[in-house]
């Protein structure tokens, strides 16, 4: 049986290692400090009461103040579970550091949240969009979607290297 | 001195015959061995994430039916154990045993079908894919009594199933599960210990256990590259910690031992099938919510709408394809705040660079075929 | 007088001899008597090969349905027997497509120029006794040579199309008909020393006076000739060159309507030619023994053409593909020293068996005894000693396991 | 030569061999190129059949379309950078001058010979009358053959084999 650690527990373990990582605790999570998102992610993978070796997900939400992913960790061979979150504040540049390389299988996922809720992510190495076109305006996930600057309505022009096509909107910057 | 061609780029799709949908996977070739590969999506993406932000929680539920089209029972069931987590619903043991046999018969079906495209990706023309369509009709006609539906079955329901089987089902069931262990001998004969097949799959995309954790890769892939993880056995749900089953692994990490446990997990699921028949409970398959009717004849529905409270929740499953999960976060409201789905195609994917690039393209080919992604589901 | 025109076709038999009549009373100058008649014969021999394609269309399409446990076409006309003359009708309806960036010249060439080869091989196969549009003396390579020009007609065709699969298929099609042709040249060689002629006619009536067939003296030689054969036709396993899993359709991927008909002719019109030249060379041709005193020998021809070839539709219908450098490799590393030892090991009995003038009742039987051996322990041992049917996936399942977490991982078939 | 149809037959494939070598030499696109050597070849070894040359004709078609022509197709997909089309070159005028040179020759050749005493006596057993003479008279010269083209080929091997021991075939 799966043991889920709770968010307070892995908050705990983390505060023993990086004072000044964690931001928030709750039980279904722990939120840590971008900065120090990479350091508690290998901390994680690398120290071998933890070993959180697989990445099982990761998740963009759109809190409208604040932007958040999470990550929710597995350990295969402690058959542990725990999930991780950090936030962005920006609401229109949303930076976080990548998980890319911690774990090379954030790589779709990061470029899914991205494509998404255009949460940038610092590092990794072949963030484009990938399931909307490349000339897509917005973000489609994020809870503002429709009022788009400029009354642009998403979808119509869209196909970039369309004859007379100018791109714009906040997916093209 | 080396002759170096120059190279050359081949989009295999996004109308191909091996895409197993509109999927299309950029090779950069020097001469037929691959040098670069890039996968691009999106073809068939319908922004479900989002369209769930507007619905309520049950009429989110067939959505799930139609990301992984081939195992419509084990997306229903990921989501709706998700929702049952975060309102905390206990399930009426009768439905948890009914979610167990309908998941472990939809992977016999999602596995066989599987075996089939894979054989058919290696070459041979249509025939395994039929043999195997052969089996998958009659799993489908058991859905067919179970729920009406055949592919998209929308069968789960919050705090339960939608109805109780008839009581036809159980003697056919039985019927089916006397008459697979043949037919899987068989494909085993034909298409495993097939020279060919042999020659094409072995030592073809291998994934060191390092690397298929790192990418976070899961399902029969994971355990085809040698460890031992399925949710079924790690973090039991429904009515698995209730039987006996054993966790089929590989030990090359190759193709060929993806296919290897696909198979072996076919057998394993008949086990489990046979079990929770014999020592199914009887009693409700809908766990009361709210304002839920019991209608004449049985059949239960869930309420349409019902606020569950604010928090979040993630549960997964062990798909046919690999660890399915959503994760659901709710602001209190009647449709979901935020809707995810952990997709097992998509996210096994990742690796597909790594294991094709030095491989020829009739390799990518088969390691494609070995991912066993559903285009619904990587673009959803 | 030149030989190639020079057939005797005569035996067409009664079909023939009204028209022969007819034409006799024209009185005609000789040189235009003989393009007429000859332009006669091949006439019929194109519509027993058009009717031919038609026919095995629909029961290959029948067969390998029964094979997946469908029902094959069977709505067109009585049991779908009409189906190929629908399929026929729309290919011939549909747009004759150019795509843009073709080379527009070769692009319509392509088609015209697989088709050639592909008929002129049946100018040389005897269909019965004497019943031959051109006995050439050199009969099996010229087989073999016409069917090369197959290889530069496929080329054309990929390249033309400007399609990047087709260009692969093109190469890829030339990398493998260079191969093969070399162990079908072999193969036959081995047949040719034998018998001491390249006379296809010589070479039935050789079978007939010996009583036997060619497959009970060199069963590897028929091996390695069918093997090339399905590389020359493009059928599985060896069907990499339009391997549609892998490239769409290969070669003609770009071809539509019409132009596509005619490669998918040309494909059975080859397929029937190998099935032609291995039944004359292997099976006995015309002849049954004695049997064909009673039934026309081109019947029995034709039962013996259409049985290998149902071998190759039995193939495509049951084997899936192999991979290119696979396909090379058993080519050269596998076929190619198997054949050569089989033109030596045939030599070398041609020899004995002159040296020792024993009778044929006991040098053919013990021939033969030692060729299936020789050709058994050869393969086996052969394949053994290169990795190779060992049955490598038997004995090999999944290891079962209720250690989560635990890793089993040995890597032992990685490369 | 005497019958009417070798005659016809002779011009026919003349013209077609004739025609189509100008072609290769004056069309633009490498590939038509190929492909009208292609057609000469095939016109050459209907003339060998016109003179009754039975087993010569089928190996000109099984050798030169089936080989020769597929190794110049290698040659030109292989060459880097070949494009579609016949480049200008400042090799015209040597190239022009060896022509003429060979041309030059095979006339003189021509004319010299005294054709009458070559004249066949008829069909049978080419196939055979050749087989002696390469491994009876001309026993020296097959042979030479036969070691420069195996020298050939390992030379070929050798040139396009990858340094080191890197990447076996798999």
């Amino acid at each position: 049986m799966t043991t889920h650690v709770t968010g307070i527990e892995i908050a705990h373990l983390i505060d023993g290692q990086f004072p000044d990582a964690v931001q928030d605790a709750q039980p279904e999570f722990a939120a840590v400090k971008p900065e120090s998102l990479v350091q508690v992610l290998t901390w994680l993978r690398d120290d071998s009461d933890q070993a959180y070796e697989f990445l099982s997900s990761l998740t963009g939400v759109d809190r409208i103040q604040w932007f958040e992913v999470a990550y929710h960790l597995e350990s295969i061979k402690h058959n542990r579970a725990a999930t991780i979150k950090v936030r962005a504040g920006d609401r229109e540049n949303p930076v976080v550091p990548s998980a890319v390389p911690v774990w090379p299988g954030a790589q779709l996922q990061e470029r899914e949240a991205y494509d998404l809720l255009g949460i940038v992510f610092e590092g990794n190495p072949d963030l484009r969009r990938i399931f909307l076109w490349d000339g897509f305006a917005g973000f489609p996930l994020r809870k503002d979607y429709l009022n788009l600057p400029g009354g642009q309505m998403p979808g119509l022009e869209r196909f970039p290297g369309e004859p007379g096509v100018e791109l714009s909107g906040r997916g093209t910057e | 001195m080396t002759i170096k061609s120059e190279p050359f780029v081949v989009n295999v799709g996004p109308q191909h015959p091996s895409t197993h949908g509109v999927f299309r996977l950029r090779l950069t070739l020097d001469g037929e061995k691959i040098i670069d590969a890039d996968m691009v999506m999106g073809y068939l993406h319908r922004s479900m994430e989002k369209l769930a932000e507007e619905r309520t929680y049950t009429q989110n539920i067939p959505f799930t039916d139609r990301t992984d089209y081939v195992a419509s029972m084990t997306g229903n069931l990921a989501y709706v154990m998700a929702v049952e987590k975060l309102m905390g619903i206990e399930v009426p043991e009768r439905a948890q045993f009914l979610r167990t046999i309908m998941a472990e018969l939809q992977r016999i079906a999602s596995h066989s079908m599987a075996l089939g495209i894979f054989a058919n990706d290696c070459g041979a023309w249509q025939t395994p894919v039929m043999h195997m369509f052969r089996d998958r009709e009659k799993i489908l006609d058991l859905f067919e009594m179970a729920c009406g539906a055949r592919l998209t079955l929308n069968y789960m329901r919050i705090g339960g199933v939608s109805r109780d089987i008839p009581d036809e089902w159980i003697p056919q069931a039985q019927k089916l599960m006397e008459d697979l262990p043949k037919r899987f001998a068989e494909y085993e004969d034909l298409l495993l210990h097939n020279e060919i097949i042999v020659a094409r799959a072995r030592g073809v995309g291998v994934l060191t256990p390092e690397q298929a954790m790192a990418h976070s890769v899961s399902g029969p892939m994971l355990r085809g590259s040698g460890v031992a993880w399925d949710v079924r056995k790690a973090d039991p749900y429904a009515a698995y910690d209730k039987i006996d089953f054993d966790i089929a692994v590989g030990t090359n990490g190759d193709v060929y031992d993806r296919f290897v446990v696909r198979l072996a997990e076919m057998r394993q699921s008949l086990h489990i099938i046979e079990q929770a028949l014999e020592v199914m409970p009887g009693g409700p398959v809908h766990e009361r919510l709210g304002t839920a009717t019991v209608q004449p004849g049985g059949q239960s529905i869930a309420p349409l709408a019902f606020r569950p409270p604010v928090g979040e929740a993630y549960a997964r499953i062990e798909s046919p394809r690999g660890e399915l999960g959503y994760y659901i976060v709710s602001d209190g409201g009647p449709s979901p705040f935020r809707f995810h789905i952990r997709a097992p195609s998509f996210i096994n994917l990742t690796p597909l660079k790594l294991m094709a690039i030095g491989a020829t393209v009739a390799d990518a080919i088969v390691i494609l075929g070995s991912v066993d992604f559903v285009v619904g589901e990587v673009d959803r | 007088m030149p030989i190639l025109l020079r057939g005797e076709w005569y035996d067409l038999r009664d079909l023939a001899n009204p028209v022969r009549e007819l034409i006799d009373g024209l009185g005609l100058v000789s040189e235009v008597d003989y393009v007429l008649w000859s332009l006669i014969a091949s006439l019929a021999i194109l519509t027993w090969l058009v009717l031919s394609v038609l026919a095995f269309i629909w029961i290959e399409r029948r067969v390998v349905a029964r094979m997946q446990n469908r029902k094959g076409p069977n709505r067109v006309g009585p049991a779908g027997l009409l189906q190929p003359v629908a399929d026929a009708l729309k290919l011939l309806l549909k747009e004759a497509i150019t795509t843009r960036g073709a080379d527009r010249l070769l692009f319509w060439l392509g088609p015209v120029i697989i088709f050639i080869p592909t008929i002129v091989v049946f100018a040389v196969v005897p269909f019965g006794e004497s019943m031959v549009l051109a006995d050439l003396n050199v009969g099996v390579l010229f087989m073999i040579a016409v069917a090369g020009i197959m290889t530069p007609a496929v080329f054309l065709a990929g390249w033309s199309s400007n399609n990047k699969y087709a260009m692969l298929a093109a190469m890829r099609t030339i990398a493998m008909l260079i191969s093969y042709e070399i162990i079908q040249v072999l193969a036959l060689l081995a047949a040719v020393i034998f018998i001491g002629s390249m006379n296809l006619q010589t070479i039935v009536s050789w079978q007939d006076e010996y009583n036997t067939w060619l497959i009970f003296i060199m069963p590897l030689a028929l091996v390695a000739y069918l093997v090339a054969g399905a590389v020359e036709i493009n059928r599985s396993p060896m069907d990499i060159s339009e391997a549609e899993s892998e490239l769409a359709a290969g070669y003609h991927t770009e071809y539509g309507g019409i132009k596509f008909g005619f490669f998918y002719q040309a494909e059975y019109l080859a397929g029937f030619a190998i099935a032609a030249s291995a039944t004359t060379l292997f099976f006995g041709g015309w002849t049954l023994w004695g049997l064909e005193e009673w039934i026309p020998g081109w019947l029995i021809f034709l039962g013996k053409l259409y049985a290998v070839f149902f071998v190759y539709i039995w193939s495509r219908g049951t084997l899936p593909r192999l991979r290119i450098d696979q396909l090379m490799t058993f080519a050269w590393k596998f076929m190619l020293p198997l054949m050569i030892l089989n033109v030596l090991l045939v030599a070398a009995e041609v020899v004995i068996w002159e040296e020792t003038g024993a009778s044929r009742n006991v040098a053919l039987p013990a021939i033969g005894a030692v060729n299936a051996a020789l050709a058994a322990v050869l393969v086996i041992g052969w394949a053994r000693f290169l990795g190779h049917g060992s049955g490598r996936g038997r004995g090999y399942s999944a290891t079962l396991t209720r250690e989560v977490g635990k890793i089993y991982y040995t890597g032992a078939e990685a490369s | 030569m005497e019958d009417t149809g070798t005659v016809v037959a002779f011009w026919i494939f003349a013209a077609i061999t004739v025609g189509a070598a100008i072609g290769v030499a004056a069309v633009r696109n490498l590939i038509h190129s190929v492909a009208l050597l292609i057609v000469t070849f095939a016109g050459l070894a209907g003339l060998y059949i016109t003179l009754s040359a039975d087993f010569i004709a089928v190996v000109q078609v099984l050798i030169y379309i089936g080989a020769i022509a597929i190794l110049i197709i290698f040659a030109i997909v292989l060459t880097p950078r070949a494009g579609r089309h016949n480049q200008e070159s400042f090799m015209l005028l040597p190239a022009l001058a060896l022509a003429a040179l060979v041309a030059g020759t095979m006339i003189f050749v021509a004319f010299d010979t005294n054709w009458g005493a070559q004249r066949s006596e008829g069909f049978e057993g080419t196939a055979t009358a050749i087989g002696d003479l390469l491994l009876d008279r001309y026993a020296l010269p097959f042979e030479i053959a036969s070691v420069l083209l195996l020298s050939a080929i390992v030379g070929a091997i050798l040139l396009v084999r990858p340094e080191g021991p890197e990447e076996e075939a798999e």
